[in-house]
């Protein structure tokens, strides 16, 4: 016997729920992908060259080793070294901070290294006690354009503090210490 | 409808005259199993355009009401009830109490009943243990509507996650929550469990999509000899263990009030007063339901029998008796023990601008019940009963009410007394859940055999004929 | 001035948007904002360290020190300076809320031209056209006037000289503060009796004994950050050795002030000044050498007006006369009425006769010349306006279509007036009846300083400097003033270098040889005063006579009307959200105005909280919601002012009643509106409205 | 420099409010307000009693006419030693500082029960009723204190005793390698208090001022008996001041 | 082994003598009981129809699932506050007290669930005596199912139906279940 199919049964249900739940998985997926990506830098700034060229993370950052905000550096901060070099003029890529020089105009840097609204991170304590950069922001020799170290979360943050010194550890799980 | 089948005399015993009444509450007018089976089916498969309207009008309610305002709450924020500061639990909690109040009863029935072996429980059994477990449906909602941000609502079950930081196991709301997941499993368990052998009855009369639902749910019953002993046994571990449990849930909902400092709630009767209001508020919901579903569904008025509804009655009268006992003990140790917080507290419930709610408390939880359910007669009356047992969870509502809002409004820093009058998203959240309630009810009384039929025929059959000695045994709790 | 501001190396933070926008938990908007950087930040600007400005409070004319804290460029909290003499490092909630101010959504964004006085629609100006139209204005020569507020005192400095170089009348000084505080009554007060007419400074910090005949010191008073420091020293024992200060308050509605006071009588408005001369016979007879006459006064008689009995004056009189160092302070609603300069004559002479002057524990008297007109100058300009003779008006600093009392006839007399250039930062009432629209920039953006008159012990040239960049296309009145090139100053920094460079010789805390280091020292610490103490004694008085005034009690069926400003200030507080949000002191009510009214008084009128009565006055009549306020007299009502603003932006707009419509103009001796003269008579509407309150609302005192 | 820091910093904070000298004008309410990013809730929710006060002026009125006085409390979260919300917060969104030795809310694992709140007998808790914070127009956001979270809707938010300031003190005396000194960190209230009846401090050094004014013997805290150890001590009566 | 087929013997529902007769002639006919089952609509004791006990590890089941709550109890009482230390209200880490609660709770749960996993189990789990079904069982008629050997045939229906009994012979086991 021939029976019509149940509804639930039929090509078209089948097909429309699938497209639907792809529709709705794919922008899951595509809206934390999105969230997760490195954004986009004004300039293509090649860290593992720099860093290669021995200038220490502290001379472009300086403010990791005395306040909460590294800083990212100023327009002046790289002509004082790249109006010496002669590549400067040549490269396309550095037109780019001589167009922001001669406009006296700021880099629009965009920070990658961001806590949310409700995490108060500070550099300074970190640098003092001997936490090097790269254990947080991993090893920019290899690393042209800063990128954002992913799932930087509150475990991640605690399996650091865990493991320093019992006597330490009130005060490095303490909530105050970070969420206020 | 049931008049149409005739008793089959020439097997069973005739009652004699005076023990007629009693047989009648026991069923003692046995029908064959195929003619109860055929019944109940009857009862589940027979629909009305009246029915259809019901689910209808319940479905666009709970829709709107429950799930359309939810919604709303959630995208717009708490704001939008009646709370403030002082009160910052309002209706949302209220309904919350009264709904895992309503759920107690249910098992409490079944339970008690079965581990009594009280013969009557038979046939109502399992719209009784529906309520509970609907009733916790309806009332589990309600800690969720209440949340802030009932999105991170999962950062209290207790999972490791990545910062090694697990719920607060001292706060009562961890209890709350771990004791109504126990309460709503089990029940649900409970529920599920004397259900099979009618799932298999149900599974092997029906074709089609019920069908497929009965088979799957039936666990492939056979009604073998170690089924039976399976289900009884795992039946009785569960009416013995689910009481301690059901009597813990209301009373850790209690200590949400009781542990605080909050003048007034700092009480140690608070459990067991809101385990008896809860049996009260329940019991009475019982019969409410047994009412509507005598006069609604099909062959209903064969299973459920005024006289049920009048044993039922007694218990209510006498958990309104226990209710009002421990209220007064509640309310004189309170007042006597004469802090001034506790005792402004008391006379603004009993003269404030919502005394009439505490006032109605009194008169429908006390007063009624007192005045009406003596008297067998009017117990015996479905509609009286109906206008009592709502007008008792009305009461019980206000109870909540009282010992919520009402409470919280009034405490140390008069600066900061307030007031709480809900507003409409709450009373529509409110009415959602009832709705919820209901259309679940509706809905599950036409897929699940509302009468346990092998429990009723298995009493049934334990009333046939024994003799012992010269006299006839008209139990089984007897006969044990 | 915009080319000395570059120097400031600020740039306005768009990108980051503040933490607001950052909100959103998550998405590529919230973890990466893109920050416009400053460029030319010096580096610490840019990591997330604070920058801390000194500048001078705008939000009243008290002038009080603030230190600035920014970050990354916005201006985040405002604190008080711990070495401005004024406010020793304190601040009120007018103060705190400045920042509201700056980054208020409603601020006018540009120069505007007013296509029709009164109607919204402005059209954009170019600052170039906005300036022509400035200095063809100021070519009018003596139909030109000026109207500013109480502060800053740069640009009354500034207009003062501007208007004599092109032959105009001085520029009026008026503002509702100096109206509350009664300061030409006062100043007045002062010269009859020291002979100088400026204002006096009370020493609470070494008194111990207060008597305040009405003023509200501790909320609005000429300086209530200082007299709140006096007071709190006054209340001490330890710091001074000496017993615990004594506070009596004699007020016909128990204010902030009267709220801290030990005793509390409610004398009747307007018969302060009888009590004081009671008191001062009374003192007499206890061997004060008073230097008036009060033995014709009848001390029964006297008591009886005020409300107060003879043993209530005995008492005070011995307590008077055991206190090392009493004083008698004379305050607004003292001096608001017929008598009030009578009746501030007594008060001071009081003082005199306590010996009290120019040592800790008394009074001194300011060392400038108390450069605020009376009422008595604006009605002129009134007078001017309306008969035609004033072309073109300036209006800085003061919104005196909301300020003044409408009976007064400003407005009326606006419509002849040719043009009306209005340097409003906020759209106000005044702004909304102006035709050029020419804002300045608001007071965290801008240069300045102002003259401390009454909080300090010494004399104070408070430094105003801008904590950020000027957040729209603003631009300095003084520089748009002297753009017309009338007057020998480059622009606003140079004239304000100018104006300070005599401080230079004068020692004091900024020590410098030539201005530009003064300049930069006179920034960095807040301003420049001595390092000690230094104001003038006031002298020996002239002959005084004793004019007693005589109080008229409110006749049946009408009240007496106090009318006094709340943490609104003169009603710019308005538009600060917080502000409104912080509850009045008193009555905790936010958000409104209120009428408040005895419970007693109130029963026998059938009102209960929150119904909306109807205050109706010879001059006008407001409605606003009843508040039962258990320490005012029965024949007295009280109505904040500060709200019922019709313009001033979103939060200001429509929201509660201005008392000011109520108040006739009727001027006292010293040229000070009397409003405390004003009677009024209630009537129920039968409507309610809640008001918003902090207090409980259920129960507390009565009603549930 | 590292090495001269001691790591163990055991300041029991602690404030001093008093009440002789306080006047009600509510400067520190609207410091408090202004400090911690505390957003307006406008006049209906304000009049609702969804006001968000970290702290709040409490005006009772004591007497009949002619004698009615007001008096003014301040109440902020007392900070308990045994704090009453702490406990039954089911997720640990509020929790006692080890550190600091004051009671925290962490906004952020806030879930909105709000059964703190209840359990609070002086009230000190406000309830993000809605998103206030989100609605503040722009550019008025530009105000708000980069080192204070932003609250949203749904979770609950008291006064820290300014603990961002706290460790920004903290922070800057670690920097220099010293201990932290008396009257370095202030909270927002006590800097503003125009009378300066607001003392703040470390209670665990006994020559800090709000230590010697805690032992006077005009101090007492609210609603002692409930046993909940509160840090904000009251002064009041007659009594030599400072001890 | 050779497939023995499956006899099914039907009797009314009141017919529960005739059923322990019956019963107790298979067992004379050299049937053992484990090649007998009843299934019956109404449960009927063992001892009713003279059948040897059933057994059935749900309590067993239910008791080590009373267990396993009782020590995740533990865990989450005593060994979560370790893991991040939090004090609260100046309480202890671990409270007693409060633990009862979750003992409680969690023992219950680990209690009933494990109950009903355990009826669940064996249920869906295979069973050794004879399957075949026939719907009429839920109309309450009783049904003994037994392997015979086809040499008895005669035998067994001549007593069978002498009981009253209708007998089915070589029922199929139908699937009652989704697997």
């Amino acid at each position: 016997m021939n029976k019509p199919l149940p509804w639930w049964l039929r090509p078209w249900v089948r097909v429309t729920a699938g497209l639907i739940f792809l529709i709705l998985l794919g922008g899951a997926v595509g809206g934390i992908y999105l969230t997760q990506q490195t954004p986009q830098q004004p300039i293509q700034f090649p860290h593992s060259f720099h860093v290669g060229a021995g200038i220490p993370c502290l001379y472009c950052h300086p403010g990791a080793q005395w306040g909460p905000v590294a800083g990212l550096p100023t327009t002046q901060k790289c002509w004082g070294c790249h109006q010496q070099v002669a590549k400067t003029k040549t490269s396309p890529e550095l037109q780019k901070l001589v167009a922001y020089v001669e406009k006296n105009e700021g880099i629009p840097w965009v920070p990658v290294f961001i806590q949310p609204d409700f995490v108060h991170f500070n550099h300074r304590p970190h640098v003092a006690a001997g936490v090097a950069c790269e254990t947080c922001h991993g090893d920019m020799t290899k690393v042209t354009v800063a990128e954002a170290k992913p799932r930087q979360n509150m475990g991640w943050c605690l399996d650091c503090h865990s493991k320093q010194p019992q006597e330490k550890w009130t005060r490095l799980s303490d909530c105050s210490t970070c969420h206020y | 409808m049931a008049a149409e089948v005739k008793p089959i005399a020439n097997t069973l015993h005739t009652p004699s005259e005076e023990h007629e009444e009693l047989r009648e509450q026991l069923m003692f007018d046995p029908r064959p199993r195929e003619e109860l089976n055929r019944m109940v089916l009857d009862s589940m498969t027979h629909t009305t355009p009246r029915y259809w309207t019901a689910v209808g009008v319940l479905t666009v309610l709970v829709l709107t009401l429950l799930l359309g305002m939810w919604g709303y709450l959630i995208f717009t924020g708490i704001g939008i009830s009646g709370e403030r500061r002082p009160n910052y639990w309002g209706i949302f909690i209220v309904t919350f109490v009264f709904w895992i109040g309503i759920s107690h009863a249910g098992t409490f029935v079944s339970a008690i009943l079965r581990v009594f072996k009280a013969e009557f429980r038979r046939p109502f059994t399992r719209a009784a243990e529906l309520m509970t477990t609907f009733g916790l449906a309806a009332g589990a909602l309600w800690p969720l509507i209440h949340l802030g941000r009932v999105w991170v609502f999962y950062w209290m079950i207790p999972y490791p996650n990545a910062r090694w930081l697990w719920p607060n196991f001292r706060s009562p709301l961890v209890w709350d929550l771990l004791a109504i997941t126990t309460y709503l499993l089990s029940s649900t368990i409970y529920l599920f469990l004397p259900l099979l052998p009618d799932l298999a009855m149900a599974r092997d009369r029906t074709t089609g999509w019920r069908h497929a639902i009965y088979r799957a749910l039936a666990l492939g019953w056979r009604g073998t000899e170690a089924e039976w002993a399976r289900l009884r046994k795992a039946i009785s571990i569960f009416a013995f263990a689910i009481i301690p449990v059901m009597f813990s849930v209301h009373t850790i909902v209690s200590w949400d009030f009781a542990m605080g400092m909050v003048g007034g709630w700092n009480s140690t009767i608070f459990g067991p007063y809101f385990i008896i209001g809860a049996i009260l508020s329940g019991v009475s919901a019982v019969i409410t339901i047994l009412v509507v579903l005598r006069a609604t569904l099909k062959n209903m008025t064969y299973f459920i029998r005024p006289e049920h509804i009048d044993a039922l009655g007694k218990l209510v009268l006498v958990f309104s008796m226990a209710w009002a006992y421990f209220f007064f003990n509640d309310y004189l140790v309170q007042w006597y023990g004469g802090h001034d917080v506790v005792r402004a507290l008391l006379s603004f419930h009993a003269s404030g601008p919502d005394a009439w709610i505490w006032y109605c408390m009194l008169l429908f939880n006390i007063v009624i019940p007192w005045l009406t359910l003596w008297n067998k007669k009017l117990r015996r009356t479905p509609w009286v009963m109906l206008v009592v047992t709502l007008l008792i969870n009305v009461g019980m509502y206000f109870e909540r009410y009282t010992i919520i809002p009402l409470t919280l409004g009034h405490q140390r820093m008069p600066f900061d007394w307030g007031e709480y009058s809900p507003r409409f998203p709450e009373i529509s959240l409110a009415l959602g859940s009832l709705c919820l309630f209901m259309l679940l009810y509706l809905l599950a009384s036409r897929l699940i055999p509302m009468v346990p039929v092998w429990e009723v025929r298995e009493g049934q059959e334990a009333h046939l004929v024994r003799k012992v000695g010269k006299t006839v045994v008209p139990t089984v709790s007897e006969l044990d | 001035m915009s080319d000395t501001i570059s120097r400031r190396n600020f740039l306005k933070l768009t990108g980051l948007g503040a933490a607001g926008a950052a909100l959103t938990g998550c998405g590529k908007a919230a973890r990466y904002v893109t920050r416009r950087p400053y460029y030319d930040m010096p580096e610490y600007g840019a990591l997330g360290e604070s920058t801390y400005f000194a500048t001078t409070c705008g939000e009243c004319p008290a002038g009080c020190g603030l230190i600035m804290r920014t970050f990354e460029g916005r201006a985040i909290k405002a604190e008080g300076n711990p070495q401005h003499p004024v406010n020793m490092g304190k601040l009120c909630s007018r103060g705190l809320v400045g920042v509201q101010g700056l980054y208020n959504p409603d601020r006018i964004k540009g120069p505007g031209r007013r296509a029709q006085r009164g109607h919204d629609q402005v059209t954009a100006l170019d600052w170039n056209a906005a300036l022509d139209v400035v200095k063809q204005a100021l070519g009018g020569g003596q139909k030109v006037a000026f109207f500013l507020g109480l502060s800053p005192d740069h640009i009354a400095d500034l207009t003062a000289e501007l208007a004599q170089a092109i032959g105009a009348p001085a520029p009026v000084r008026y503002g509702a503060l100096g109206m509350f505080d009664g300061r030409a009554g006062l100043a007045e007060a002062c010269r009859q009796v020291f002979g100088e007419a400026r204002l006096p400074y009370f020493d609470l910090a070494g008194a111990d004994l207060v008597i305040s005949f009405g003023a509200n010191f501790l909320e609005t008073w000429l300086s209530p950050v200082a007299y709140t420091r006096g007071y709190s020293q006054f209340r001490r024992s330890a710091a001074t050795g000496k017993r615990r200060g004594y506070f009596i308050s004699l007020e016909a509605r128990r204010s902030l002030t009267s709220g801290v006071a030990d005793e509390w009588y409610p004398v009747a408005p307007g018969s302060e000044g009888l009590a004081a001369l009671a008191l001062g016979r009374l003192l007499a007879e206890r061997g004060w050498a008073l230097p008036l006459d009060a033995s014709a006064v009848d001390v029964d008689a006297a008591a009886q007006a005020a409300g107060m009995t003879r043993a209530q004056l005995e008492h005070l009189a011995d307590l008077a006369s055991q206190a090392a160092h009493p004083l008698f302070i004379p305050g607004g609603n003292a001096l608001a009425h017929a008598g009030g300069l009578a009746a501030a004559r007594s008060i001071l002479a009081l003082n005199l006769a306590a010996g009290a002057l120019g040592q800790p524990g008394g009074l001194y008297l300011s060392p400038a010349a108390a450069d605020s007109s009376s009422l008595r100058d604006v009605q002129a300009l009134v007078d001017r306006m309306r008969t035609g003779q004033v072309e073109t008006l300036f209006i800085h600093g003061v919104n005196p279509v909301f300020e003044l009392p409408p009976a007064l006839g400003f407005t009326e007399a606006l419509s002849n007036v040719k043009q009306v250039i209005s340097f409003a930062s906020f759209p106000d009432e005044t702004a909304l009846q102006s035709d050029y629209l020419l804002p300045d920039h608001t007071p965290l953006e801008s240069w300045g300083y102002q003259r401390t008159l009454a909080g300090a012990d010494r004399p104070v040239y408070s430094a105003q400097q801008p904590v950020v960049v000027p957040l729209y296309d603003t631009r300095s009145s003084a520089d748009v003033l002297l753009s017309a090139g009338l007057l020998p100053y480059s622009d606003e920094v140079d004239f304000i270098q100018k104006k300070i460079a005599p401080l230079i010789t004068q020692g004091g805390n900024v020590q410098a040889t030539e201005i530009a280091t003064f300049w930069a020292r006179f920034l960095q610490s807040g301003g420049w005063w001595p390092v000690q103490a230094a104001l003038a004694a006031p002298s020996a008085p002239a002959g005084l006579e004793a004019a007693a005034p005589q109080a008229a009690a409110a006749p049946e069926g009408q009240f007496h009307l106090v009318t006094y400003p709340t943490q609104m200030g003169d009603g710019r507080g308005a538009n600060r959200p917080w502000l409104q949000e912080t509850p009045n002191p008193s009555t905790t009510v936010v958000w409104n105005t209120w009428v408040e009214i005895n419970p007693a008084t109130a029963d026998a009128l059938g009102l209960k909280n929150d119904d909306i009565v109807k205050v109706k006055s010879s001059a006008g009549e407001v409605e606003a919601a009843v508040y039962r306020f258990p320490a005012i007299r029965p024949d007295t009502v009280a109505i904040p002012f500060g709200q019922g603003h019709t313009a001033l932006g979103r939060w200001a707009e429509g929201r509660g009643a201005n008392p000011a419509l109520l108040l006739a103009p009727a001027l006292n001796e010293a040229g000070d509106l009397a409003f405390g003269d004003t009677l009024v008579t209630l009537t129920p509407t039968g409507r309610r409205r809640p008001l918003a309150k902090l207090e409980s609302t259920a129960g507390v005192y009565g009603e549930h | 420099m590292a090495e001269q820091i001691k790591e163990q910093v055991n300041e029991r904070w602690g404030m001093v409010i008093d009440m002789n000298l306080c006047t009600g004008c509510n400067a520190c309410v609207t410091a408090c307000a202004m400090e911690n990013n505390i957003p307006w809730v406008g006049e209906d929710d304000a009049g609702y009693g969804r006001g968000i006060y970290w702290m709040r002026i409490q005006r009772y009125w004591e007497g009949e006419y002619p004698e009615t006085t007001p008096s003014y409390q301040p109440v902020m979260c007392q900070q308990c030693g045994h704090a009453p919300c702490e406990p039954v917060c089911p997720v640990f969104a509020t929790v006692h500082s080890e550190e600091e030795q004051i009671n925290l809310q962490v906004y952020n694992r806030c879930i909105g029960t709000r059964y703190c709140a209840n359990n609070c007998p002086y009230f000190a808790r406000s309830f993000n009723w809605f998103d206030y914070s989100y609605q503040i127009p722009e550019p008025l956001n530009y105000y708000l204190n980069p080192n204070v979270t932003v609250r949203r809707r749904g979770v609950m938010e008291k006064c820290t005793f300014c603990v961002q300031r706290i460790h920004a003190g903290q922070e800057q005396a670690k920097a220099q390698g010293r201990a932290v000194r008396d009257g370095e960190v202030v909270p927002a209230c006590a800097q503003a208090c125009p009378a300066d009846a607001i003392i703040f401090g470390d209670l665990s050094d006994p020559n800090s001022r709000v230590s010697q004014a805690a032992r006077s013997q005009r101090s007492y805290t609210l609603l002692e008996a409930l046993g909940t150890e509160p840090k904000v001590i009251y002064l009041k009566g007659e009594g030599t001041y400072g001890g | 082994m050779a497939r023995r087929i499956i006899h099914l013997a039907l009797f009314k529902e009141d017919q529960v003598d005739e059923t322990a007769e019956a019963l107790e002639a298979l067992r004379g006919m050299g049937i053992v009981d484990r090649d007998i089952s009843v299934i019956s609509g109404t449960p009927f004791s063992e001892k009713m129809l003279g059948r040897p006990m059933t057994w059935t590890r749900v309590p067993i089941i239910a008791i080590a699932g009373a267990v396993v709550g009782f020590l995740v109890a533990a865990f989450l009482n005593f060994g979560t506050p370790l893991l991040y230390p939090i004090r609260v209200g100046g309480m202890a880490l671990q409270t007693i007290p409060t633990s009862f609660v979750i003992f409680f709770e969690l023992t219950m749960l680990g209690l009933l669930i494990s109950t009903f996993i355990g009826v669940f189990v064996e249920s869906i789990s295979p069973s050794y005596g004879p399957a075949g079904y026939d719907p009429r069982i839920s109309d309450g008629q009783i049904g003994v199912l037994f392997w015979a050997p086809p040499e008895l045939d005669p035998k067994l229906h001549e007593t069978l139906t002498g009981l009253g009994a209708e007998i089915i012979h070589g029922t199929e086991t139908k699937k009652l279940w989704l697997f």
